[in-house]
C-alpha cells in the first residue's frame, strides 16, 4: 500500500547519519524531524538564520523574533547559534549542511527538478530552494510518485522549469525509495505490499530494476 | 559638532532625501524583523515609482504589503512573494514588475553590494529560468551564473538595540536580512526597539556597525506574527 | 553516538588527516590570534611541500615562520610577508613560492570559498601587478579584476571560547581572519583557550557556527606579541 | 622651510571633517591622529578589525588581542566596534571609510600611486594598501616632496609598480597641498617659507600653479 505523508517521513528520516546537519524544507521533509532515530542526533539548520531548531513554541514560549524559514514560531535547541541570511547561504552554497530534503513537483533520470513554478498559476518565488539544491551534499526529495491524475512524477525529462539540474541523488515516495544516476532512476526499495509493476507503471522516467528489491521496513 | 551621533527625532527626519524612483533595500523575513515604522512613513510620503529590494513583500495590509495600496511599488526584486492577493492582483494587472532572485543570492547580492564586489558567481539557479540573460561558466568542471550585487539609494532596516554611535545588534531570528541590508544602502535608516549609549554593548558582540548606519530612530512595533503554531 | 561533539584531546587527533603538499588556511594577524597549538605539531609532524594561505607567515622562530625552518612550506599566499630573514632567505633562493595577494581580497578569497562563490569582482588590484594573467572587466565604467576563492585541506583556527558543538567566539582583534579561514577548511581545527558547554555562548553572539568546525582542542598559547607600545 | 613630519601631520588632520571614518597609514598618517582639531570628532579604523582605535595602551592596558593593523598594541574608544577581516574590507572597499591617509613611494599626474614595491629590493607585500585605495571615499597621500637623492616623487607616470590607478586626489607632502585632477598636480598651498619655484623645481610631472598659493595656517 502507498505509505502515508508520516511513513513517508519515518522513512526520509532513516537517511540521516549521526551528526548530520540538516535542512527540512515545508511539508512532508519537515515530518521527517519527528522521527530521527533515538540513537542518532541530527541538527536543523532553517535558512532563515537558525542551526539547532527546536519544537515549536508552548503557547507561553510563543516569540515573534524566533521564526523558521516557514514563517511558523519555533524554538532554538540548547547550543543552537543565529546568524544572517548572507551566513546561512554560506552554509547552504559552501557545502556545509549534510542533508537536504525538499518536496517537488517533478524529477528528471538525469537528477534535475522541478519545484517552484507551474507556469500559468501565479508564481510565488523559489525562495531558498535553488540556493538548497545547489549546496547541500545530499539531496533527497520526498513526493507522490505520481499526481492526482495519477500521471507520474519521476520523468525522462522535467517539464517545469528547473528549480536544479544534476543535483537529485535519492528520492523517496509513497511507492519507493529510488537512486538516480546514469541516466536512470534505480529501484532500491518497494513500499509495504506495493509490487514492482505498479512502481514501473507508475514511472515514466528510464526505470532499473536490479536485483532483489527489499520492502521498506520501519 | 554632531561628531556620530546618528540619532533622529522623526521619521520625516530619518526618511529625508527619499523620493519618487528611488531603489529601497529592506530587511526583514516575511513579517519578522521588518522596519516597521519606516514602512509606515513610506506609504504616508507617498512616494511612489518605487524599486524595493527585500526577501518578501510582507502580507495584505501589513508589511511591505501597505505600499501596494497606493501602488507605490513598481518593482520588487524578491525570493518569495507568496501570501498577498493585492500583489497578485497588480502582478497579474501588469501593474507590478517582480525580479525573483534565489533567497541565498538575494543575500549575497546585498552583501556584495555594500561590500564593493561588483558581481560573483553562483552555482544557484544554473540550468534554471534564474540563469536567463545571464552570463555562465565552470569552475573545475561545473556550471555557475554570474550575478551583479544590488546597491539602494535607502536601506530601512530593524535591529533590537542600537548605540548612538550607530553600532547594531539583532534579536532571535529578527536578524535575517537586516545585517546586509544596512551595508547596502547610500543612506541607511535602523529603527530600534532601544537606543543605548555608546559602550553598553560589548565591542566584539556588535553585528551592524556604526560606520554603515546613518540615521538611527526609536521605533514602536506591533510584531504580527504570520503563522502561529505552538506544541501545545 | 558522537552526535555533534567536536572535542578532541590531542593535536595528533587533531590534525589526523594532514600529509604533505595539501593546502592549509590559517588564521591569525601578525602573531595575533595564531593557532600556536596546531603550528607547533604541524612542526613537529614534519609533513612538507605545504600551501599555507595565511595574511601573514609569523616571524622568525614564532607563529608560521616555525614551518620554515625545515622547509615544510612550499608556497606561501599571504598580503605582507615582511619581519622574517629566513623567509626572504628561502624567497631569493628560489625555496619558497610566495603569491602575494591584497588583504582584502585574502579575506574575500576564504570567505567565498567557505559560502560556495568560486570567483568574485573586486577592483582592489587593478591596474598593477596583481592584476597580471587576471581577467578585467568594466562594470559603470569602472575596472574590476576577477579573483578566484581559496579552500584548503585543512583549516586552523584559534578561537577564545568553543562549545563542545564548535560553535565559537574570538576576543577583540585576535578575531581577524579567523572567522573566514574556519569556514574554507574541508577540515577545520579550532583551538581555544576554553571549551564551554553547549549554551554558554548566546545564539546570536557566536562569531563561528559549529557546521564550520570539525574539531575543536584545547590550547595553551604564549601571545607573544609584535610591537608593545605603550603610552607611558 | 620643509615641514617636519609631525607638521605634515597636522596639516593632513586640516583635512578631517566631523564625523570623518578614517583610515590612517603607518608613519605620518598615524601621527595625524594626535592633532585632530578639538571641535571635530572623527573615527579611526584599523583594517585588522577594528573601528574606534583608542590611544596606546598604559602598561597595565597592554593586551596582545588588541592591536593595531601596524601589529602595535592598542586600545579601543567607548563605542569601538570589532569584526572579522572580511568585515573589515567590506567597510573598505564598499566606501564605508570617508578618509584614508597613506604613504608612498611615487604619485603621478594621473592620480595612480606606487607604495608597496621597490624591484630588486625584497617585497614585503602590500597589506591592505591596495583595498584601501581602491575602496575610501577620499585619499590622501603624505609624503616628502622628493626623494634622499632630492629626485621627485610626483611624476608624469610611476615607474614603480602600481598600488592603485587614478585613485589619488590629493596630496600633502613637506612643501605643498596639490590637487590631482586632468592629468596635473594642481598647487593648492605651500609651506610657510617655501617658494612656489622650489615646488616647481621638485615636482616633475606637470604642475599648475593658478592665481594666489597661500602658505599653510596651523
Amino acid at each position: 500500500m502507498a505509505l502515508s505523508r508520516d511513513q513517508i517521513a519515518m522513512r526520509v528520516a532513516q537517511e540521516f547519519k549521526d551528526g548530520d546537519y540538516v535542512n527540512l524544507g515545508i511539508g512532508i521533509p519537515t515530518l521527517a524531524a519527528n522521527y530521527v532515530p533515538e540513537d542518532i542526533e541530527v541538527m536543523l539548520q532553517s535558512e532563515n538564520g537558525l542551526l539547532g531548531m527546536g519544537p515549536y513554541p508552548t503557547e507561553a514560549e510563543i516569540d515573534a523574533d524566533m521564526i523558521n524559514a516557514g514563517k511558523e514560531t519555533v524554538t532554538a535547541i540548547t547550543g543552537a547559534s543565529i546568524f544572517n541570511s548572507a551566513d546561512s547561504f554560506a552554509m547552504i552554497r559552501g557545502g556545509h549542511v549534510d542533508v537536504t530534503v525538499l518536496g517537488a513537483f517533478e524529477v528528471d533520470v538525469n537528477g534535475n527538478i522541478a519545484s517552484w513554478m507551474i507556469p500559468g498559476k501565479l508564481v510565488k518565488g523559489m525562495g531558498g530552494a535553488m540556493d538548497l539544491v545547489a549546496g547541500a551534499k545530499n539531496i533527497i526529495v520526498t513526493m507522490t510518485h505520481a499526481n492526482k491524475k495519477g500521471e507520474s512524477k519521476l520523468l525522462a525529462e522535467c517539464t517545469l522549469p528547473l528549480t536544479g539540474v544534476n543535483c537529485i541523488t535519492r528520492i523517496i515516495t509513497d511507492l519507493a525509495v529510488l537512486e538516480v544516476s546514469d541516466g536512470a532512476f534505480h529501484l532500491k526499495e518497494r513500499a509495504p505490499g506495493v509490487s514492482i509493476e505498479e512502481i514501473q507503471q507508475k514511472t515514466a522516467g528510464k526505470l532499473i530494476v536490479d536485483g532483489d528489491i527489499p520492502e521498506m521496513s520501519f | 559638532m554632531a561628531g556620530f551621533n546618528k540619532v533622529v527625532n522623526s521619521y520625516e527626519e530619518a526618511l529625508a532625501g527619499l523620493t519618487d524612483n528611488m531603489t529601497i533595500i529592506a530587511g526583514g523575513f516575511g513579517l519578522c524583523g521588518i522596519p516597521e515604522g519606516s514602512i509606515a512613513h513610506i506609504k504616508k510620503m507617498g512616494v511612489s515609482g518605487l524599486t524595493v529590494v527585500s526577501n518578501n513583500c510582507g502580507v495584505d495590509g501589513f508589511g511591505l504589503g501597505v505600499l501596494l495600496e497606493d501602488k507605490q511599488i513598481k518593482k520588487m526584486v524578491s525570493s518569495y512573494v507568496g501570501e498577498n492577493a493585492l500583489f497578485e492582483k497588480q502582478l497579474l494587472a501588469g501593474e507590478l514588475e517582480v525580479e525573483l532572485t534565489p533567497q541565498g543570492t538575494l543575500a549575497e547580492k546585498m552583501r556584495a553590494g555594500g561590500a564593493g564586489i561588483p558581481a560573483f558567481y553562483t552555482a544557484t539557479g544554473y540550468g534554471t529560468p534564474v540563469a536567463e540573460g545571464k552570463e555562465t561558466r565552470e569552475f573545475d568542471g561545473r556550471g555557475y551564473i554570474l550575478e551583479e550585487s544590488v546597491t539602494g539609494d535607502f536601506a530601512i532596516v530593524k535591529a533590537w538595540k542600537a548605540d548612538t554611535f550607530g553600532n547594531c545588534i539583532y534579536r532571535d531570528t529578527a536578524m535575517n536580512f537586516n545585517p546586509m541590508a544596512a551595508t547596502a544602502g547610500k543612506i541607511t535608516i535602523v529603527e530600534v526597539e532601544e537606543i543605548v549609549e555608546p559602550g553598553a554593548i560589548a565591542p566584539s558582540e556588535i553585528h551592524t556597525q556604526g560606520i554603515f548606519v546613518d540615521r538611527v530612530i526609536q521605533g514602536t512595533f506591533e510584531k504580527r506574527i504570520e503563522r502561529r503554531v505552538t506544541r501545545d
